[in-house]
């Protein structure tokens, strides 16, 4: 019945009140998943989200759904459990940069090689909120927090990188200052079939405020930032007068005519791979959006095919031919 | 077979041990004994004793194979204890096993396999042959390389091939000695090798040749019969180890609750074969999950029980430990979960592939917070089908993870099985909650269960997890009396499990001078050193538990009624600290053997009698 | 200041909880009053009460900040129980506070936060200061938010950052109602805001106008004074909370040992201050990991033990579980190893910001096969420091983990702690073996340790690991003898711990008819109510334990002295539990509270009293 | 002492019995390993190796050096710990595919990224060796192993690519068939100074025997197999005739004479992740040698630094400043 009716955004709130700090990222993510999934017209009863420890772990929460809120960590493996025993389910993780690439790192570059049908946010602002404020494995070389008093000593992950190097099948990165533009990569990722990884900067006002701030200011963002478009030439610029071309195995910055056009679609993860390089150079802009889209078998397909196979070929097993089997003796 | 005349030597109950190289099929030429022991009708049981877990260089010491089998013709209870018969294929076998027989005992050595070289590989400075080592036993040798050689004279295969039949020339003569039909296993040999007829041939041949060759050459100075059984309960019987009967109980136990088994696991010795076992029986939607450690097995599982499936998950101690953190999740969302553990010889790696059963304190105490969990431990192969069915309808009934305790010797230990009837069986299906009317994750029913509504349910949209919930509305709540009164309910609910366990059954004399307290595989050995000394008219008696946590209710009544109590354990007395702790009133007695080595009943025996001796 | 006319009221113990949103700078207004206190020489101990992991919007109740402090003119054990003092700035810090307060006690309530949105945003119905609730108390009303603003008329600081100022207001006010001096806060102010006249000097006039507000308008209907304690012991004091001293007894016991303390982490509520504090600590060659996830730290603290530094690793309950399988690592290499476990509300996430001390049995009990670790438990803020250099001492005397359990009540609790003459530290330096002769990783002392030699030393390499390990070579062995007498080894020289520590001291009068055991956090309360009964006179008498495994001689002779046993605990029993096991001819009473919530001394003495007559 | 004298290969066995199976290529990499450490002259007893838990983890038993035989998953993190409190050893990690990227996976993740001066060996035999046989994370999806008996449905990692994505500083692969390579990769992984990451092609006799028979057997490998070496033109084949030509974000087949030189010590990690992608191509050869190869800080370095620094501002810490504080009050 449910289904019948055109929900709305506001169908996908909880009654709960939110706990987030006032001016929190979090606020635009929740508005923008609540937003595309009435967009999609997915049922609430065929969503669960899935969490681990964190402010953006209380996700759940707040989602007129069904909801798991785990333990740290854990989020993507006991999804890899809900999607595989029921794959009508449409599964999401919310997931932290401290949840999701420290304590659960693992789980993560598993459910990722594994294309798991997993929606994955996870929820980057380069600091552990919820413990009120340690350096994260995203947080910057050198970065002063409560447990590193003189700078942190730790290279950070770049989280896209780390997702193409897992083997993800889609891999995609936003702003909490651009709820359009998160709609859009939201929107791709639930539609996309396979673990769809979304990096997603989010804001600490409280500890870590403005910690993206030259890619979200809006003075300065246009020229600092590059939003991809599949199949699109790669331009950017306030006047959308720059652009992007393939060098070897690099990128250079060109007049916008003479960009080269992205395609998240090739099967190589190689030029997404060599995208995420831009990062590392203040001279080049960041890019977001949607950098790898590749249709593979998913881990919960696979299982099911084969529980399909066997059993078409061996007959649905009945518990007594389970026990009853041709090593038997009977004794009258 | 050939008619036969040499004399026929009556016994009712003999122990053998195969012992050879890794590479000797050793475990092949016990299965197969065990398969026509069990079709003659003998009770039996069998434990196979591999070498630690890497392949060591052949023909050392560390690469030594074993395989025990215990037969007889009345009900018994352990692989045995001295063998009566050590089959030796090299020295290594043989230096390793000898000192276990039985005095007087039969040792039957493949001396084609004891040249200097050989003798060296396993480190042997002078022939056991021939420097003593085997006086007092009754030894024969033969060159069993040699006599499958001639066998096979004509054979196609090359010699290595050739060579690798001596298990079946060897196979044979056991049958001889022991008046055993080979056509069962000639049978195994059509099936097995029908479509190589080289090797069928082959081996076939070397089993009819041992066979003579043990009638013929009057090796032995008797044939043995073993009469079967026979007073055996009628019934289907086949042949189970702990690790098989465990897979079949969890998704015996699953289709009774009317949900689909998951497993979500990770390899572990002893343990991997659950899964490996469960891994075939995807026609039976079987789901099994090998993650990437055990905390994504159980947490995976967790995951498919929140679905509405029964999620399961397999491990030994270290594993455990791993899943311990999860376990807590578990036990707050109030999930059925059913968690096996297989307990091998610990601190840390420890004795991977030896048995101990020290991980029970770690079971019901070691988790962070108050979290009880129901514990379950099975005490025998055969047993452990039972206990797995019965680990399902508790995490059912009454929404909770559950562990399930086996070891190492369980595992691998093999006995038959009386196969139950399929509509014997307990059924307690589970009825998922459809109708928004009144519904919050934490109304409970009689049994204090919370209700259980899956994903994919119109309007029952509801969020769980690790942080408190109000006992209510199941949101999250801080308040301090909620949390009291849900820790309380979380304990009410498991210590109401004893509403539906039964006390367990005292076996001996009333008010017994000793009273011994068996759990897990100490089973066999305790029942039967209990049962010898019982025969001897000794006032001693017996308990077997099963439930661990929580206790069964009429345990004092029985405690009370002995003079003495004995618990043996292979750890340090762990269920004797947790009985004392919950009935003080009585002094329990530990007997520990922390070996990796299970109890014989020989040495119980002895203990027994020791203390019946100080008391009287 | 100016000269005073008013009523002074001396009274000797006085208990003030400032709450707040937040926002509202409560947490500091306390530390203020806190350290002026402890330099009037009044004793004294103070909790915070965090609102849950995230900040709430502001005004409502979820997020209410709360700082108590509990002083007296003699030795006090808590953070004192109902307030004689609430002040209140905001409704919801009324709404959920006043409760708790003593009949007849202070509000002070700022109303300047009443307007209808901060009664809506605290979800009340009607307002608080007019619907009755506060009958029975001494409410005094003040708009504080304008009062701040006026004595800063002129100040460059805009509205917002003005209004910033209103908790130094409050603070005046209970600096005058408390007869306290305020120049120790205008140090301070001096030496935090010295750069930034403005807001130095805004605060500063806050301050005295707060001040002279409660000299000036009377509000009050007299002055407190409480006098300083006069006993006090002689000596250098400062305020510490538990995690500070935790921090300082760890980098403290590495000195004592000869080495350099390396901490592996992973941060989580309540456990995280350790890492920060020792974080800071690198002039003193303190090397923090914060590493990716419990185990790492764990993991790296062993790593950096096996090079010769002191490892040790902080955590908390869900953190603690993670740990389980390598600490059972630590145990078999018997590596020195210190494990803070600082817990909290359970099972798993649990009430991650309250207190609970249900993680005992977990510690002794909780890791697959026979894995004993000692565990150490501190009592008060300043006993955590002893506990930690405890800690240390048995780690390296003994070559194994320890673990030291502390708790939210401690962590965050502060009290003032007398100071130890570094010279009068106990020394317990390491030495590494250096000399290859007879060397092997199992050669023993005395006390059963294992010779330590690092790696970097020549002619000592050696290899160590979680496989069993033979007793006399090192080398990984499967040897059943050999496995049952590691296991007595590593046990016997745990229980030999026994030899190093003291009896707990017993305080009450002979032959008590209540003896009152108590351990970790509930030390102070059970001490005041059981102090109180003496007073009394009643014959009830009590023991704190300190080293919980293994258990201290001694026990059994106190025990035995008593005709009733009680144990508070804020679980289900877990001491009880474990010293029935221990000493079954003992009946041990529990008395438990799980609410998040520590016991508080009224709520004990009730109940000790109501056992008492009961007996009578 | 020890350190003067010239150490041989054989001076780096210790006396316990090698408990392999006969023909495991186990064998072959502690004959290179010890070889190697013979060659850098490094003295024994300041060689640390660290291992987890599986057949390859045996390891260090063998070795006259220090030795820790850890848990499953978790050499990465003990050796982390060595390495940072003693920063003058040589630490070695020697791990599996299994207890290195599957439970190990996070801190193998995570010591690359923090670029620990760890030497890590990654014995990769596709498949759980000492539990006798059950599918690992690199192996190959449809593998019927024991666990997966009708094949397995898990997608594997490309471990170099993980690798990568971590950020690794060096990133090696090399095969147990060609000992005279290995001993080069080993030698550069050794000379490397931060997290040397190499994958070393084991082939399990017992339980997965000939998994990369095509690229090992002598009579193809040269066809399907490229040698990296740094600096030097991209060229393979039997008669060396073919070159591999960087083309957009990919490679190409082209004759020996228009190869590409490659240069593992740029530092864009973007080309040795390209390089990788020829793992998924039959048609191209795969590629072997040094990947990657770039100095950064160490984990190891940063720490000492910075107590370094730290201690010459305050000056070195006595226990009596920590105590006696400035809010100290004195009662006579
Ligand atoms: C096992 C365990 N370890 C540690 C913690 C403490 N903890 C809770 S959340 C968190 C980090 C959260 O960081 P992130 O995932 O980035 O989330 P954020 O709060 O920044 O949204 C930590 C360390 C825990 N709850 N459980
Ligand atoms: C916590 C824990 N889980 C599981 C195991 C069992 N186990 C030991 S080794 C191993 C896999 C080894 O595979 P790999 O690392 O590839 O090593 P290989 O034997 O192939 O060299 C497993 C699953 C264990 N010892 N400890
Ligand atoms: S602490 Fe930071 S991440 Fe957490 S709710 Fe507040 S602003 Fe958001
Ligand atoms: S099982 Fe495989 S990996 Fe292990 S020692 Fe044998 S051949 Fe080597
Ligand atoms: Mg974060
Ligand atoms: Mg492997």
């Amino acid at each position: 019945m449910s289904e019948l009716q055109q929900l709305k955004a506001k169908d996908f709130k909880s009654n709960q009140e939110i706990r987030w700090c006032p001016g929190c990222g979090d606020y635009s993510i929740i508005a923008g998943v609540q937003a595309v999934l009435a967009d999609i017209g997915v049922a609430r009863e065929n969503v669960v989200m899935v969490s681990g420890i964190g402010c953006s772990s209380r996700f759940p929460y707040y989602m007129e759904t069904y909801g798991f809120h785990g333990i740290h960590g854990r989020a993507n493996a006991i999804a890899t459990g809900v999607k595989v025993a029921n794959p009508d389910l449409q599964v999401w993780v919310i997931t932290g940069d401290g949840d999701g690439l420290s304590i659960g790192g693992n789980h993560m570059i598993h459910s990722l090689r594994r294309n798991v049908d997993l929606k994955i946010i996870l929820f980057n602002n380069e600091i552990y909120g919820l413990t009120k404020g340690q350096y994260s494995p995203t947080s910057p070389q050198g970065l002063k927090t409560k447990t590193s008093p003189y700078g942190s000593v730790d290279a950070p992950f770049n989280p896209l990188q780390l997702a193409l190097g897992s083997g993800s099948t889609f891999v995609a990165r936003t702003l909490d200052t651009q709820p359009k533009h998160m709609k859009e990569v939201l929107a791709a990722a639930a539609a996309h079939k396979g673990s769809a990884f979304v990096e997603v900067w989010q804001n600490c006002v409280i500890f870590n405020d403005g910690c993206f701030k030259d890619w979200t200011d809006k003075t300065t963002r246009d020229e600092q930032t590059i939003m991809l478009q599949p199949g699109q030439p790669m331009v950017y610029g306030k006047d959308q007068d720059k652009g992007l071309k393939i060098d070897g195995f690099a990128l250079k910055i060109v007049p916008a005519a003479e960009a080269s056009a992205w395609d998240p679609t090739v099967d190589s993860a190689g030029p997404a791979f060599v995208m995420t390089q831009l990062d590392n150079d203040p001279a080049m802009p960041r890019p977001f959006g949607v950098f790898r889209s590749v249709r593979k078998p998913t881990l919960d397909e696979l299982v099911h095919e084969q529980i399909g196979t066997v059993t078409t070929k061996r007959g649905p097993g009945a518990l007594k031919d389970l026990l009853y089997t041709s090593d038997c003796w009977t004794v009258d | 077979m050939s008619s036969d005349t040499s004399e026929i030597i009556r016994q009712d109950d003999v122990t053998i041990r195969f012992a050879g190289d890794s590479g000797d099929g050793m475990q092949l030429t016990g299965t197969q004994f065990t398969d026509t022991t069990a079709l003659v009708g003998n009770d039996l049981a069998t434990f196979p004793d591999f070498p630690a877990e890497i392949r060591a260089p052949a023909g050392t010491r560390a690469g030594v194979s074993g395989f025990q089998i215990h037969f007889s013709s009345a009900d018994i209870y352990t692989p045995g204890d001295a063998p009566d018969v050590l089959v030796a294929m090299n020295p290594a076998a043989l230096i390793i096993n000898y000192k276990d027989l039985k005095p007087g005992g039969i040792v039957l050595v493949n001396t084609g396999s004891f040249t200097e070289k050989d003798l060296e590989r396993a480190d042997c400075k002078t022939n056991p042959l021939t420097d003593g080592s085997l006086s007092g036993f009754r030894v024969i040798q033969e060159d069993i390389n040699q006599r499958t050689i001639e066998a096979l004279a004509g054979s196609p295969l090359g010699k290595k091939d050739v060579l690798r039949c001596k298990n079946f020339f060897t196979l044979g003569m056991m049958y001889w000695l022991f008046s055993r039909p080979i056509e069962p296993t000639l049978e195994w040999l059509e099936e097995k090798f029908g479509k190589k007829p080289d090797l069928f041939d082959a081996n076939t041949r070397a089993l009819k040749a041992g066979y003579n060759h043990g009638e013929l050459l009057r090796l032995f100075q008797g044939r043995y019969e073993v009469p079967k059984v026979d007073n055996v309960e009628p019934g289907t019987y086949r042949n189970i180890n702990g690790n098989q009967a465990v897979a079949l109980g969890l998704v015996a136990g699953a289709e009774l609750a009317g949900l689909k088994a998951f497993l979500g696991s990770y390899p572990i010795t002893p343990a991997t074969d659950i899964l490996q076992y469960m891994s075939v029986m995807k026609n039976h939607g079987v789901i099994t999950c090998q993650m990437e450690d055990e905390i994504a097995g159980i947490c995976t599982a967790i995951g498919a029980s929140f679905a509405g499936h029964l999620g399961m998950t397999n491990t030994s101690g270290p594993g455990l430990a791993l899943k311990t953190e999860a376990m807590g999740l578990a036990v707050i969302t109030e999930l059925p979960l059913v968690i096996v553990n297989v307990q091998r010889g610990g601190p840390s790696t420890g004795l991977p592939t030896k048995v101990e059963q020290a991980d029970l304190l770690q079971c019901i105490f070691g988790r962070n917070g108050e979290a009880p969990i129901p514990v379950i431990s099975c005490s025998s192969p055969a047993d452990a089908f039972e206990c797995a069915v019965e680990a399902c309808r508790i995490a059912v009934e009454y929404m909770t993870p559950v562990i399930l305790l086996s070891d190492n010797y369980i595992a691998n230990g093999a006995e038959p099985w009386k196969l139950p009837a399929i509509e014997d069986l307990p059924r307690f299906e589970v009825k998922f909650v459809t109708d928004p009317e009144g519904y919050t994750p934490y109304t409970r029913d009689a049994k204090l269960a919370r209700a259980w509504a899956k994903p994919g349910t119109p309007d029952l949209m509801h969020r769980i997890g690790g942080l408190e919930k109000d006992a209510r509305t199941g949101n999250v709540s801080y308040d301090p009396d909620n949390h009291q009164i849900m820790c309380e309910t979380r304990l009410a609910k498991v210590m109401g499990i004893r509403d539906s366990i039964p006390t367990p059954t005292y076996y001996g004399p009333d008010a017994p001078d000793l009273l011994v307290v068996s759990w897990g595989s100490t089973y066999g050995a305790t029942r039967s050193a209990v049962e010898a000394l019982q025969k001897e008219g000794r006032r001693i008696g017996r308990l077997h538990m099963r439930h661990m946590y929580p206790l069964p209710y009429g345990l004092p009544e029985i405690f009370a009624s002995a003079r003495r109590i004995v618990l043996p354990e292979m750890n340090f007395g762990q269920l004797a600290r947790l009985l004392t702790s919950e009935y003080p009133q009585f002094k329990f007695e530990q007997h520990y053997k922390v070996k990796g080595k299970p109890f014989f009943a020989p040495e119980l025996k002895a203990h027994f009698r020791t203390i019946l001796e100080e008391m009287a």
